[in-house]
């Protein structure tokens, strides 16, 4: 396996988690445990009195790296200011760039989000953008400084699978960055194929969170994720339009 | 005569400058893993205590919760 | 994970492995070894002098289950003379019924299958026939004693994947016994999906024979089907047509 | 145009009509008015005192084929039955074989197909056998006197497109009789792809009986049916991987 | 069929035609006069001496309404000079912006045609942008004054199909004005799916310019497009996971 | 006395033999696009009345429906 | 001596002040689709005589031709 | 005077009856994983010596190979 190195970083598990709409927090660190999953996403929250929650952090091991989001930005500024808020926090220099004024959809404003990537590149973050699959807009998120690219593979939360392979396909081929795909992937094979087509990794949370027995899920993403990777570097066979032959052709006794 | 401040973005009258540490738990706050921004700074639960609450302050408690 | 059962015997890898096209037999017992492929088909051949090559049986390790195939039959009864024959050379009870009149396709008839299939279970052999994927030949092929239904992703050997979807799905939900994908599968992903949508197991040769890995292919399916068959347990979310959050939806700080 | 001839009959419209489901009989001599269709399926039923309803050949112009169905035959035998029941009802030489014991999908039965063909072809009908698709049984179909092949794109009745576009391509490659797509395409586009890879013709009930507006439908698969033969004699440009420039590739003023 | 309206004017034919890669400019007026096309792309270059050709504004009827392209552009600045000129020369207020970085996949640069796309609206072009499928961008451009969008389907002449439908049904559904698809259409079936959800109209060049019969295959896009429309107007039946017989269900004599 | 038949697959009673012309009036079918399969033979309205129903018969009565 | 101009992007030299009209003519343009971009305004054919080419002046030769 | 035999689907002659195993050591065929079939009855490696091959006989020599 190459290894994929982001923010210095060696990461080893190419499957990220996102951590929302789990039914109880204590499902994170053992599915955490279970699969190494290293690359964990946050968001960042107002806590009003008398509504405070667990705090997520607390079951995240120390080992992970942290990666909030800044979800509820839309636009540039509001990203880059939730971004500082969570590193001062703590958290660390990742942070994953959402920007969304789409409430149905969900999907991404890139030119916010190239914006946001410059500022936050220069003040040393990590930064790793959501984002509408696009070639120049993938090529300007690198120039702006992202340690890597996530284009969606289908709408936020849907699990409606990786429904924008074409344009995925083109960046993962024309961009040097490591290209992630990031929301939508409903089915561990839809993450398998994600990475045989080259993905540096994929991030997956509804569907693991939705799941009937997350764990197992969670556990079968993994297992798709380095199946789809090992293939990747396999070198698969060609595809044929007619059949060959698996047994020898010759009729049996002639 | 009361003083104003900002508190997750909605203004509230306090009797008098008081310790953060004592205004939050007043209010409730259980434990260490949240953070405060205090007038655009952030501050963490040791530090509450040490820090006093002005007129005109801005603050907000802030923690992680699961987010994709 | 819910036991496989097929003649009796407990199938601890859902991953079966056809043995042709390999550069080398000597890649057959490490793909063995590092997957823990458990069922493996072999070919039956006439041998002319000076023409001998080693014989397979030689690199497969004795608790693999063999399944002889019957390719290079035409009809039921060279079908059935070639499964007597494997059998009395040693091979164990189990057979693949491949009964082939298309040389372009490699297409099978299900009729004769059938056919075959009847007086080869009556005569005590575990029978997975190869067939066209049809709900009602697949019935009927339960009918005559088969103990699992193998019905094509795509032509043999092709590489072209799960094209044959909704109607194996069918099958699938219709059919108490177990449906195993067998040829064209040339993903790993492949793999996965024909999994996840609850086939038994899946049987590859082309997509590991033919990849410039074959071994690490093959550890890349071995967990793909891992993934697929966790995942179809596992009980995948809801795919849903509009957004979902998987942060909380509230502005971030509104 | 190439010419499509069935049964000696010169067939104009490549659209065949199911006439099921409609809300109202009357919508079929307007639909066959303003699209031109030829072939028109119907089905035979016992009618019972006090429920008698309109008979449909009532709404059918004269110069219609019709083809009875058989449905509701379990078995070759009452296919042939029927076949010959409405054979002497006056309803022409056509026929639309149909054996089905499948009732929650209504997948045929291809064996019994077979054999209600060779019967039937015999006594000098011109026999359309609806078949699960199947390159082995579509040339037995043939050898048995089909007149044309009519493999299912998906399951009756459900609007879901044309699943089976892999094995029913290899069909029109391999076999000289024209090739119908009867069953489940749901869009005039799913039609107009059966005709552009080489269908000789589809028949659609369900997709133009349950539109909102059944007769503007039913025109839409008349122009795509026409636009897909039309694609497929035109012969369609090559498919590349890269972009290729429509317009002249200097830059503007370079 | 509801009316289209752009700039004010009312589109009759829902085909565009993109005029490059022509064997013959012959071929224009020939397939505008059989299909009713009446939106038509052209490309502005300069000529050097002795290397002049024929000017494509010679073959294309006085009636239609001629678009030209700014091809060739690198950004906003050279898309809103070239746009001036073809202006200039007489080709009337409509253009399609283009702008382009990429070599290889012909990929636009979304944020430099919203830009060119503000400055040509205000100067009272009818703005027709080509432009990467995107949500955001897409209301942006709507924003800037664009009289229609048109993402693209796949790479430009590619033929690939409409491997976009995701993210392009999404900006059907969301914004209000005209969504063309644009670019890699390669069949008349996949522009008929494209105008089934509810495309405004596609434009096509490749598809019908390397056709084996260019002509016949313009009609054909020509009939598809009408039949999509006229698909998507009707409205399309529901989609169902079992079959619904379509004829009585009732055992033929039961 | 009465004679049974098979009518439409299910049994029936008539007091005595009567034309086929007359048994399927009195049931209230109304028009001619009507067959009748009587003992395996089919049987067009034109020559209902010249046949007589007789003990042990089995009748259908068929037309076409929509179907696809 | 000789004046300078830049034509279709690239430098001449020419001997003297010329009509458009006639220095196109010599370099075998022939038909009256053509458009002239003359410092950056456009002149159609009917006005190419009347426009005598200076030195530094800018000239590009333009027409429409088969584009996506 | 000589005998004849199908031996791998092909007519051979040979000058007498032999053992099996001498006949196929002959032809060079090595190791013992093969299997023949002689007049449709399996034969394995320990019993080719003590068959002698007859006029008329049918002979296969067969193995297993890779298939899929």
């Amino acid at each position: 396996m190459e290894r994929l190195i982001i923010g210095g970083r060696e990461i080893t598990s190419r499957l990220f988690l996102g951590t929302g709409k789990f039914s109880s927090y204590r499902l994170i660190p053992e599915i955490i445990a279970r699969t190494g999953i290293q690359v964990v996403t946050v968001a960042l929250r107002r806590v009003d009195p008398g509504k405070q929650e667990d705090d997520m952090l607390a079951y995240i091991p120390g080992d992970c790296i942290l990666m909030p989001n800044t979800s509820g930005a839309r636009n540039a500024e509001e990203a880059i200011r939730i971004a500082r808020l969570a590193r001062a926090m703590g958290c660390g220099d990742w942070v994953k760039i959402e920007v969304i004024n789409d409430n149905r959809y969900l999907l991404p404003d890139n030119e916010e989000t190239i914006r946001a990537t410059a500022v936050l590149a220069r003040e040393g973050f990590i930064v790793l953008p959501y984002m509408n699959p696009d070639l120049t807009a993938g090529r300007k998120l690198v120039d702006a400084g992202a340690a890597a690219v996530m284009p969606l593979g289908s709408p936020i939360g849907t699990n409606r699978g990786f429904k924008t392979r074409e344009l995925v396909q083109i960046m993962i081929d024309e961009i040097k960055c490591p290209i992630i795909v990031d929301a939508g992937l409903g089915r561990p094979s839809e993450a398998a194929e994600a990475m045989e087509i080259g993905a540096a990794a994929v991030l997956v949370n509804t569907a693991i969170a939705t799941a009937g027995d997350p764990l197992s899920m969670a556990d079968a993403f993994s297992l798709a994720v380095r199946a789809g990777r090992q293939a990747h570097l396999a070198g698969p066979g060609e595809v044929s339009a007619l059949a060959r032959a698996s047994s020898p052709l010759t009729g049996f006794l002639d | 005569m009361v003083m104003r401040i900002i508190f997750n973005g909605r203004e509230e009258e306090l009797p008098e400058e008081i310790p953060l540490g004592d205004y939050l738990a007043a209010k409730g706050y259980r434990n260490e893993l949240l953070v405060v921004q205090h007038n655009g700074q952030i501050y963490r639960p040791g530090e509450w205590q040490r820090l006093i609450i002005k007129p005109g302050d801005q603050l907000d408690v802030l923690h992680f919760v699961g987010g994709g």
